[in-house]
């Protein structure tokens, strides 16, 4: 079941093909982070899902882990010495401070793009660069100066650019393994219990981390995960008392 | 080439004579000329610059003349018609844009819609250095220092200058799109997820 | 651009459009042009590029016309017409300039106080290209070049001029106000210099 991820057909701007061999190419570095359309393979993925009847969590945990992994790819790929700076920030304000810097880049990408477009379209237009062969010549002139302007620019050469603090954290994401240990002893205590009640007091990033945990332990077969509705709670249980609900159904309920 | 202008009136057309100095003045400056500049040179007033310039725009236009007047960079300038764009090539290079890179376009996309910006605020917006970038813009006259971040010791800060209007043939920064008119991307995923919702609710 | 090969009879003056492309490569061309350089440029005869020429000498003459196409030793080019004259003044003529740009007066003061000094030593203290800079300050008449830096190739350095003193109502360089807090003497400013605009680019 796993090949429907890596088999899943891609058609973006910067790659056509099998999103194993999108993959491939990255590691190879033959294809930059940075010209990858996430969006687009997420997108491509859902169609996918879309198309079958029966939800494969195994897929979707697979093309979750991923997608994740392009992301942070991608992100570090753009923001190389950002790591640090973001560091600063809480893990929510990073994660949005790295959204906006996306946006930003993507908008700009996309200016470059036309003007791009614009010199091209504009090659046919020839003008003088520079003054005419016959056109009059004036000296310019320069009213009577201050020296000490000359004593202020050079002393504002000589000021020392302001310190930058070194004391800063790398922006790092909790580690699975945490959430996988934490998930086995709630499962030890309890039959069953409530993912989103388990991690509602975490902050995005956390939460995020939390469920590739889940997926993890599903994929080994040490849980059961159960959902009455798409974006309804998810359930977590011992294995015995797995049951999936198929899309469709749970569509047509809806 | 007979000189026909559209509204010749019986007495010489008072706006002629100015017209004549308008083209003169444009034949020789060497970047494009507001009104307010026109009207200074000429002493007249900014009300019979437009007027002239109206006839000099009908007479020096793309099909008509090999001289073409345009209005770009906020203000009036000749140019080489279209239609001797081949000549042209074959005489002058354009040596502005001539490989300019990939990376040298974003940070000049990025200077014209956010500048005046730094050295390092531009690598912060690309993710990579902008070292090289801005030094090639900067020796072709695309961009040009515009003072220093939080005065003396800051980082130099960069704008884009006329002759990148003119290149690009913007008649002011203001041409620019709007960012959020640049690619429709985010709307083609919203249409492509909402067809999948469509289909599965159906 | 059109075709237009040497035996092209009846068709309208078939000489027309050649003369529009000719006066489309004047517009454009920064020095004069040859008739070879022309004939070149078209593609066409030298003696058809001469026919064009006469045309648009008849078209581009004193009294009729503001654009002015003049012979001169190079080649052809055009000119504003004398009747332009005063207005040509008023537009190139430009108003006592009331100081420098930030750019400039970096780059003048580290002259001043460092100089003789070369392009690429002022580029490493500012921390910027320091091409145009330097080239405008050489063309004010503020600096010029001073020989150039030892062995071979070494890069041209400059010095500030007689009419730099003359602007800063200096009796000579050694008027020039003292930078004790940057150590004084050139060497321990270019030192302290070089230092400061290390730590800013790292």
């Amino acid at each position: 079941m796993a090949s429907a991820v890596r088999d899943l057909e891609l058609d973006l701007d910067a790659f056509e093909g099998p999103f194993d061999l999108l993959l491939t190419l990255l590691l190879k570095e033959q294809l930059q982070p940075a010209e990858v359309d996430v969006a687009g393979i997420v997108v491509a993925f859902v169609e996918h899902l879309a198309g079958r009847d029966e939800l494969d969590l195994d897929a979707c945990g697979e093309f979750l882990v991923l997608v994740a992994a392009l992301l942070e790819l991608k992100a570090r790929y753009l923001f190389p010495d950002e790591e640090a700076e973001l560091g600063e920030l809480e893990p929510e304000e990073a994660a949005e401070e790295l959204a906006r810097r996306l946006a930003e880049y993507r908008r700009m990408k996309e200016a470059a793009a036309w003007l791009r477009e614009r010199l091209d379209h504009e090659r046919g237009r020839h003008f003088r660069l520079g003054p005419a062969p016959l056109a009059p010549t004036f000296a310019r002139q320069l009213a009577p100066q201050e020296p000490r302007q000359l004593a202020a620019a050079l002393a504002g050469l000589a000021v020392e650019p302001p310190k930058v603090s070194l004391s800063h954290m790398a922006l790092r994401f909790p580690p699975v393994s945490q959430f996988v240990e934490r998930f086995r002893a709630v499962l030890r205590r309890r039959r069953v219990f409530d993912f989103d009640g388990e991690v509602v007091q975490l902050s995005r990033v956390e939460q995020a981390v939390a469920f590739l945990a889940l997926l993890e332990l599903r994929k080994a077969g040490e849980v059961a995960l159960s959902q009455a509705a798409p974006f309804a709670p998810i359930r977590v249980s011992r294995t015995e008392n797995e049951r999936i609900l198929q899309w469709k159904t749970a569509a047509r309920s809806a | 080439m007979e000189d026909s202008r559209p509204l010749r009136l019986i007495a010489a057309n008072p706006v002629d004579a100015l017209a004549r100095t308008v083209e003169a003045l444009l034949v020789v400056a060497s970047q494009p000329l507001s009104v307010g500049e026109l009207a200074e040179a000429t002493d007249d007033d900014p009300e019979r610059v437009e007027t002239a310039l109206g006839l000099l725009g009908e007479r020096y236009r793309e099909g008509r003349s090999g001289i073409v007047l345009e209005k770009v960079a906020g203000g009036y300038a000749f140019r080489a018609s279209r239609e001797a764009a081949d000549a042209c090539a074959r005489l002058f290079e354009r040596p502005v844009e001539r490989g300019l890179s990939g990376a040298a376009l974003e940070t000049l996309a990025i200077v014209a819609y956010l500048g005046p910006v730094s050295r390092p605020e531009i690598a912060r917006i690309r993710g990579v250095a902008a070292d090289s970038a801005v030094a090639s813009l900067v020796e072709r006259g695309l961009i040009a220092e515009a003072g220093r971040e939080d005065g003396p010791g800051g980082a130099v800060r960069y704008r884009v200058t006329p002759l990148f209007e003119r290149v690009f043939g913007l008649e002011s920064l203001a041409a620019l799109p709007r960012l959020d008119d640049l690619g429709g991307e985010p709307e083609a995923i919203r249409e492509r997820l909402l067809a999948v919702a469509e289909a599965r609710a159906s």
